[in-house]
């Protein structure tokens, strides 16, 4: 395959999973709003909210580290895109596995944080108190997220002995029972209970606390930046269970397996998210560094011996 | 109830007793013992709860009276306690110390109709208005339909005919009428 | 700088800044936000004037829109994204809850709710306001990004409503900020109140949606208006 | 933390797949049917009487004229114009509408861009929610803001009064008057019907202060003769009393009464500052003490004019002396305001007739001015046949000659021909003197008029029919049977209409129809006509005539003869508050004429 | 014990009194504490107020509850207006449950002209019946609503659409959704509509599901638990000191309402005993009002049942637009959703009062004893102790 497919079957990849990340997204508050007993957004409304962010006139600055929070996010989220296969074709060179290679699960660890790390230099320079808060408390859920599900990787990588992404799915083809959800259990429920930190639902939506800090991090953005934010929102959701879908529960062989997956892998946040309130920082924080640092050290433990 | 304000009426000079309803009293006594009623009350009377603390402007006469109006929860029973102070440099001692909730009331009546209470914390704080630069806004003298319509602005294009002058002038415009007398009601 | 030196320093700053707390007093300027001076942990002093420095104080510019279909295409957007600011300024936000509740639902019309100015393009004025919230509402209604909307609901914001003699409210809002529909009632019911949805839409898809060009263009006038009644004027002209 | 507290959470998922309760078309959602939304008026039936604009604690109501609908009685010609920048539909205004015109529709959608449409006048302006029936109406039942009921009057019982001429009226008590005065809404329409144009608002309000010397203030301002206007007047204002629309109108009359019932006589002068009056050294004679003659001698001695009254009769009053039997306005009554007017300085000449003892035209020449008002002293006839008899009276006559007290004829069966007031006085006085006279009564009263149409108040044939006189509408008189000389009866048929199309004066009849009315006498009270006798010729032809054989006047009832002023009966029909109100007038208008603007 | 372990429930014992009292000035200038404002523009304040708070990392050291952004003067207002012009200024005292406020400036009018006893039994019975639909919507949205403050929307959605049911039947009743002006001096303005009794009852039946369903998702909830015990506990000792009344009053044992303690209407005719806990934490505060929940449904099914079917609804009185009133004063309580509310009112035997005062429960909740009980709150906890409290600005402000 020349670069230049690559190139174009990633791009094409990057549109079906913005567009995707859109639709979920307004799917789920749909099915949010169904709970609640009313209709909700229609399923445009996402890609409006985008335009209508674009078409903003005026905008403020509080100096270039304000902007480049944004794009920061936007660019953890397409990094973990760049270096994450999407669908299983039976071989690396194959159409959207991206730029997968041999160790991409490290590089998936760090852009995954790196969409926060931004996003702290855009919320500190925007100055507001309610931005540094949420920030601050985005920060240390995701370090408490990132410790038990670095666990699972390493359990993970350990099993198959490979910190390839691509090679990981492989090895989970050939029927259900060779996913690791069955073949590492403990690896999989951690990733299945730190999970729902990284999607920030409910319980563990303390960055975005409206009622308590305004909207967090997000507070002094605006127009074009805030746009990105949402981009980047959104396919962020969409390659966490993209990525989860791959360590866990056997990839996807095309791209309707993996709409499906992704779904139902997002669900189970909202399902959870939906009846539960929000922890505070220290609760959050505690009850990650509980039961899913446990059976993270316990599956590198099962899997090292 | 009677009983205990008869039993009191001595010590604090109480003067004007109304019962209001079988539940309900107000005594009037001078401003000097007024805290030390409310004090006795709720220490030793059981009178145990601070239901409020208001003001009433009687400009007529120049006085401020001022209300505390405490409630018994054992029998049920409220009693009011009543003090005039002057209208000039008003000014009435603390009872801050007595209930916690009490220094916001006095903040507001501060605030309301300027009477100070010296020693109660934050008084001069602003409570419901900001940059308040007229009197004490719930002074009867204070008129806040003029300064309304002198500060803020009705929309114009308003105007409106009594019945009885606007008959006047299409019917009858050269007849003798009564001269409109002053309107005392409104 | 020696340890007495600091020591006097700052005891020369408590001195002048009680002196201001008297003066604020006067002044009507929160004690915080008066002009001050500032030791930086490099012992030079630094002098702040918490008002201007944190905000610019430039007059807002008129935006002109883009042209043609393009504009027509975003106006649609914009029209049916439309993003609320959770303030509710009187007693009309009462009626809020219904709208965002499985009664009435206004997410299904593009209408959400946001909790920052920054990220809002409409915004209800829920009635009545006091000066001390107009002065907020000034604040909050600059810092949204424009094209930005009002909706004025009752009688107070266009007549005063029953606080017409209060010396409190004011009376006509739109001597203060632009308002782009007014809605009868008080307070309106949910329902008027996404029929006022439905017009705003309306009149942004007609390209009518222009007040907060409408509020830089007489811009002096309204500051003029609000000044008159803020009489405690402690932030810059403009808030950006 | 139980297992138990992480799942039951869970079941709210169960919602999932119920349909939602959100309202599909919210735009189109109607109101509850009492929902208070937009005003509507009924403005046909609406009298812009401006109880909703005192009511509204907001002053979003605007009283405006409005173009098609006349000022006229009753009626202001203003109709509510709302301001939606100042209403919160608390509905105090229909709550409160005295003619249940106004409304609010369920109606609540109105979104506009600009603030200043937001005011309408509620049935004028065109709004599309007029055609709603639901609404907010008044609440049912017995919710009313006022009193509809009036307080009844104190009067005597049909028994104690049918034999003696005591006054029958007691009149109101302080707790009655002050309830009565209660109801009043303070519109004001009453006072462009008043002749008079009293200020009835104000002195009720007095009554409800308790400021009775304030009333009488009120009162003389317009009113000379409280006294006995507060007991005869025609009360015209109470038939377009607002309060009337919905419930009894309030007894103004006797509200008045009240006011000058409690002043006594000695303290009039100090009460209305009259002790001294300025004198201007005109004089001015006038002929005639009735309403009008006492009225304009009242105003003008208020103005510094010297007064002479001219009175062909030994006491003053004139009509309201001689023509309203005593029952109904005693005669110390009008000796208290008519006193008190010649104390004011006003010379009265008795038993002089003008035209025989003085000449008119003397009297222009020895006073800067003369005011005429000398009423209808002259009975009319039906002229049908056998009017010529001498037991066929004149009511007028009559009155005066029981006022006099003078013995007049009372045999067992009388008949009275006519359905005014005056009819119906003569009728209750002579049941009353019958009844002295038999113990019985026989009294039959007929009129061409139907019981509903019968100029006479309401209440005096009640009253008359209390007494045990028989009031027979509807019967139009075609001749008195007279046998041996004798008086036999009554010949009537049955009366179906009075005026023909065009507005004149036509009995049509039925002649199938007819009824026989025994009596041994008849009286006659069918209106009464001016003598003018006291106009010489040479005087007479100096003046102009106007319709109805009437004399011209302007507006200041002056005559074409500039110092010949005329008033009351003779010229605006028989009334006393008419009578008042042009001597006030006249008065004025002397004034002008002699001073000058 | 592995929070004690990680170090995020510090021993409190060995740090530095964070008790800062009010008028303490904290330095800021320390870089140790922070200012920041919750509000008036803020998704987590209770209406249109505002709470300064000075903290330190995430602990309130120092707070200050600000109102007047919804000043009316609504006192001087009343002072201006005929006592009939009063009630529908006053009923937008306090939006949460606006009838409280009709009744009381329409009992204090009547009581001090004396026409209290006047008042038509039917009008008693549809006052009660407004007071509790009033009391009833304002816990649908009260309850569910403390779960919103620890994001936990679904139970607002649920409870805020059976408000509007409840809004419903307050509009075919009284003919408004949520400024009713329906108790008028005198009596009330307007009876019972057709069916009326039905579609409340199909509303209840609602309601009763909701309280079952709103039990499972909040009481059972052990997120909701974790963060609601033991947090802004209220002790019986605070009770009088504070003047706390209502249900944070009943949240800690203190059995304080007005319905039993000074029976007003004809509540001594129904069957009802005020709920109460021991703990005066939010869980105990907000199960307290889950109780009243259901014990209000029973209180209008009971009105409804004892009620009579037709009678006069007003008194026979003065003409409105000139009624006076003789000089008196009187104190007039009643229990509302969030405690003793009562009114103090001042006639001077003139047409207009002299001087009306509101005595809401959130005057003091609100700022004595908020500001005292933010004082080492978790900024997080902020709203959810102002909503526990029951706060609510107009009332404070007027």
């Amino acid at each position: 395959m020349t670069i230049y497919a690559k190139l174009g079957y990633t791009l094409l990849g990057l549109l079906i999973v913005l567009n995707w990340g859109f639709l979920m997204g307004a799917t789920f508050r749909k099915i949010g709003a169904r709970v609640a007993g009313r209709y909700g957004i229609p399923f445009y409304q996402p890609w409006l909210n985008l335009l209508k962010n674009i078409s903003t006139r005026t905008t403020i600055t509080h100096g270039v580290m304000y902007y480049i929070g944004p794009v920061f996010r936007l660019t953890g989220g397409i990094g973990l895109f760049l270096f994450m296969p999407m669908v299983f074709t039976g071989t690396v060179d194959g159409p959207w596995t991206n730029f997968s290679f041999e160790g991409d699960l490290i590089l998936i660890l760090y852009f995954q944080v790196f969409g926060m790390l931004g996003m702290a230099l855009g919320a500190g320079q925007g100055g507001h108190p309610y931005s540094a808060m949420g920030i601050a408390r985005g920060l240390a859920q995701h370090a408490a997220v990132e410790l038990p599900l670095t666990l699972a990787f390493i359990s993970i990588a350990i099993q198959f002995d490979t910190f390839s992404v691509y090679k990981i799915v492989a090895a989970q083809q050939g029927g259900i029972e060779n996913w690791v959800l069955f073949t590492n259990p403990f690896a999989a429920a951690t990733i299945i209970l730190a999970m729902l930190g990284a999607m920030g639902h409910s319980p563990f939506n303390l960055v975005k606390a409206p009622n308590e800090i305004l909207i967090g991090p997000a507070t002094e953005f605006e127009g074009t930046y805030l746009g990105f934010m949402q981009s980047a929102g959104s396919i962020l959701h969409v390659m966490e269970a993209v990525l989860f879908m791959n360590l866990v529960f056997g990839g996807a062989s095309n791209w309707i397996e993996l709409i499906v997956k992704t779904f139902l892998i997002y669900f189970w946040s909202v399902f959870v998210g939906m009846v539960f309130p929000r922890f505070k920082i220290e609760q959050s924080v505690t009850w990650f560094f509980k039961v899913p640092l446990l059976l993270g050290f316990l599956a590198i433990i099962i899997y090292s011996f | 109830m009677k009983d205990l304000i008869e039993k009191l009426t001595e010590d604090f000079k109480i003067s004007d007793v109304v019962y209001q309803r079988p539940d309900l009293a107000f005594v009037t006594v001078p401003k000097g013992v007024a805290i030390s009623l409310v004090t006795e009350l709720r220490d030793f009377e059981g009178f145990s709860h601070f239901v409020m603390m208001s003001c009433v402007d009687w400009i007529e006469e120049g006085k401020f009276q001022l209300l505390y109006l405490l409630h018994n929860p054992k029998t049920k029973t409220d009693v009011g306690v009543k003090t005039f102070i002057d209208r000039e440099n008003a000014e009435m001692a603390s009872a801050h110390h007595l209930w916690k909730q009490v220094w916001t009331y006095q903040r507001e009546l501060k605030e309301a109709f300027g009477i100070d209470f010296p020693g109660s914390p934050r008084v001069d704080e602003n409570f419901v208005v900001e940059g308040w630069t007229e009197m004490p806004h719930m002074r009867r003298d204070f008129n806040t339909k003029e300064y309304s319509q002198n500060t803020y602005f009705p929309r114009p294009g308003r105007e409106t005919n009594d019945p009885a002058e606007y008959m006047r002038k299409k019917l009858y415009p050269n007849e003798p009428i009564t001269a409109k007398k002053q309107d005392n009601d409104k | 700088m020696s340890e007495k030196d600091m020591n006097d320093k700052v005891n020369e700053m408590l001195q002048r800044s009680e002196a201001n707390v008297k003066k604020a007093e006067k002044s009507f300027i929160h004690p915080e936000d008066e002009e001050r001076e500032v030791v930086a942990p490099d012992g030079s002093i630094i002098k702040v004037n918490p008002i201007y420095d944190y905000f610019s104080g430039e007059k807002p510019k008129e935006e002109k829109p883009c042209s043609g279909i393009i504009e027509k295409f975003l106006n649609w957007a914009r029209a049916e994204s439309i993003w609320v600011l959770g303030f509710g300024t009187g007693c009309g936000s009462i009626e809020i809850p219904p709208l965002v509740t499985p009664r009435f639902d206004m997410f299904r019309f593009g209408v959400q709710m946001r909790p920052t100015p920054r990220q809002s393009n409409a915004f209800i004025i829920s009635g009545y306001l006091s000066v001390k919230t107009l002065k907020r509402v000034i604040r909050t209604y600059e810092q949204m990004p424009s094209p930005k909307y009002i909706l004025a609901l009752g009688s107070c914001t266009i007549n005063g409503g029953m606080y017409y003699d209060s010396y409190s409210t004011i009376n006509r809002l739109d001597k203060y900020i632009p308002v782009d529909v007014y809605i009868a009632g008080c307070m309106p019911r949910p329902e008027a109140l996404l029929a006022g949805f439905t017009k705003l839409k309306e009149l942004i898809k007609e390209g009518k949606g222009e007040k907060a060009n409408e509020y830089a263009r007489n811009f002096d006038e309204y500051k003029a208006n609000q000044k008159k009644i803020i009489k405690d004027w402690n932030m810059p002209d403009y808030n950006w | 933390m139980s297992l138990k507290d992480i799942l039951t959470p869970f079941t709210a998922w169960s919602k999932v797949v119920k349909e939602p309760v959100t309202i599909k078309d919210p735009l189109n959602r109607e109101a509850a049917p009492r929902y208070r939304g937009f005003h509507d008026n009924d403005i046909d039936t609406c009298i812009g009487c401006g109880t909703c604009e005192a009511i509204c604690e907001n002053e979003a109501i605007d009283l405006v004229p409005v173009d098609g609908i006349e000022t006229k009685d009753g009626d202001s010609g203003l109709r509510p114009k709302i301001d939606y920048g100042r209403c919160c539909w608390c509905a105090l205004c229909v709550d409160i509408c005295t003619t249940n015109s106004l409304r609010l529709t369920n109606a609540y959608k109105w979104v506009d861009t600009d603030p200043d449409n937001f005011r309408f006048v509620p049935g004028v302006d065109e709004k599309d929610w007029y055609k709603r029936e639901e609404g907010w109406r008044k609440p049912e039942p017995n919710y009313e803001f006022y009193g509809l009921k009036r307080v009844e009057m104190g009067e005597l019982h049909p028994e104690e009064r049918e034999d003696s001429f005591v006054e029958m009226i007691k009149g109101y008590s302080k707790e009655q008057a002050e309830a009565e005065a209660d109801r009043c809404v303070e519109c004001g329409i009453c006072t462009a019907t008043c002749p008079a144009h009293m200020g009835i608002p104000e002195y009720i309000k007095a009554i409800r202060n308790d400021d009775l010397e304030e009333g009488l203030r009120i009162l003389y301002d317009t009113n000379p003769l409280p006294e006995i206007c507060g007991r005869i007047c025609t009360h015209k204002c109470e038939t377009v009393c607002t309060i009337g629309h919905k419930g009894d109108p309030l007894s103004i009359r006797w509200l008045k009464r009240y006011i000058a019932d409690q002043n006594p006589s000695e303290k009039y002068k100090k009460i209305l500052e009259t002790d001294i009056l300025k004198k201007n050294g005109k004089k001015v004679a006038i002929i005639g003490s009735g309403p009008a003659g006492l009225s304009a001698a009242h105003y003008l001695v208020l103005l510094g004019y010297e007064v002479e009254i001219f009175e062909k009769l030994e006491k003053a009053g004139g009509m309201m002396r001689y023509g309203i039997p005593e029952y109904r306005l005693p005669y110390d009554q009008i000796d208290k305001d008519v006193n008190y007017i010649l104390s004011l300085g006003v010379k009265i000449h008795y038993n002089v007739t003008v035209g025989k003892d003085i000449t008119l035209k003397k009297l222009g020449e020895d006073f800067d001015a003369v005011f005429a008002g000398t009423g209808l002293h002259l009975g009319r006839s039906t002229r049908i046949e056998g009017t010529d008899h001498e037991n066929v009276y004149q009511s007028i006559e009559l009155l005066r000659k029981i006022t006099q007290g003078e013995e007049i004829y009372v045999p067992e069966k009388i008949v009275v021909i006519g359905g005014g007031n005056v009819a119906m006085d003569i009728t209750r006085s002579l049941a009353r003197l019958q009844n002295q006279k038999y113990g019985k009564v026989q009294v039959i009263a007929t009129s061409l008029e139907t019981e509903e149409k019968m100029p006479a108040d309401r209440e005096e044939v009640i009253e008359a029919r209390e007494e045990k006189a028989i009031v027979n509408p509807g019967w139009s008189p075609q001749r008195i049977e007279i046998v041996d000389g004798k008086i036999k009866g009554l010949h009537v048929v049955q009366c179906l209409s009075l005026f023909d199309e065009t507005g004149n004066f036509n009995p049509q009849c039925n002649m199938e129809n007819k009824n026989f009315f025994e009596a041994d006498m008849i009286v006659e009270s069918i209106g009464q006509g001016m003598d003018v006798s006291y106009i010489s010729e040479d005087i007479k032809e100096h003046l102009e005539l106007g319709p109805r054989g009437r004399f011209r006047v302007n507006d200041y009832f002056q005559t074409s003869l500039p110092w010949l002023f005329m008033g009351g009966d003779t010229i605006q029909g028989p009334d006393v508050i008419h009578g008042i109100a042009n001597g006030h007038k006249a008065a004025l208008g002397i004034d002008k004429f002699l001073i000058g603007e | 014990m592995i929070n004690k372990f990680l170090g995020f429930e510090p021993d409190k014992d060995k740090l530095p009194s964070l008790t800062a009292k009010i008028g303490d000035d904290i330095d800021l200038s320390s870089h140790k504490y922070q200012k920041i404002w919750l509000g008036p523009n803020h998704p987590g304040v209770t209406g249109n107020m505002a709470v300064e708070l000075w903290v330190q990392g995430n602990t309130v050291v120092k707070a200050k509850t600000h109102v007047g952004y919804l000043h009316r003067g609504f006192e001087k207002l009343i002072e201006r207006r005929l006592f009939v012009q009063g009630f529908p200024t006053s009923i937008r005292m306090c939006v949460a449950e606006p009838d409280t406020n009709e009744y009381l400036i329409a009992t204090c009018t009547e009581q001090l002209s004396g026409y209290d006893k006047a008042v038509p039994e039917m009008a008693k019975w549809l006052r009660m019946l407004s007071l509790e639909m009033a009391r009833l919507q304002g816990l649908l949205r009260g309850v569910p609503g403390q779960g919103g403050t620890f994001a936990l929307g679904l139970g607002v959605q649920w409870g805020v659409y059976l408000r509007d049911l409840i809004l419903d039947r307050f509009e075919e009743l009284t003919g408004a959704r949520v400024y009713h002006m329906y108790i008028i001096p005198g009596g009330v303005r307007g009876l019972l509509p057709d069916g009326f009794k039905e579609r409340m009852e199909d509303n209840l039946r609602d309601i009763d599901d909701f309280i079952i369903r709103i039990r499972k998702l909040m009481f059972h909830n052990s997120v909701f638990k974790k963060r609601a015990k033991g947090l802004a506990r209220i002790t019986p000792d605070m009770v009088d000191k504070y003047g706390i009344v209502g249900t944070n009053a009943r949240g800690c044992g203190v059995k304080r309402d007005v319905r039993k303690d000074h029976p007003y209407l004809h509540y001594d005719q129904l069957d009802f005993d005020p709920p109460t806990d021991t703990d005066g934490d939010i869980y105990a505060r907000t199960w307290v009002r889950w109780q009243e929940l259901i014990q209000t449904v029973d209180l209008i099914r009971q009105i409804m049942a004892k009620m009579p079917e037709k009678g006069d609804i007003k008194a026979e009185m003065p003409n409105v637009l000139h009624w006076k009133i003789p000089k008196g004063e009187t104190y007039v309580r009643l229990e509302s959703g969030r405690g003793e509310y009562g009114m103090y009112y001042v006639t001077d035997g003139s047409a207009k009062p002299r001087r009306v005062n509101l005595r809401g429960p959130s005057y003091t909740h609100a700022i004595a004893l908020l500001e005292d009980m933010l004082v080492g709150a978790d900024v997080a906890d902020v709203h959810a102790i102002m909503v526990s409290l029951q706060t609510c600005p107009p009332e404070i402000e007027r």
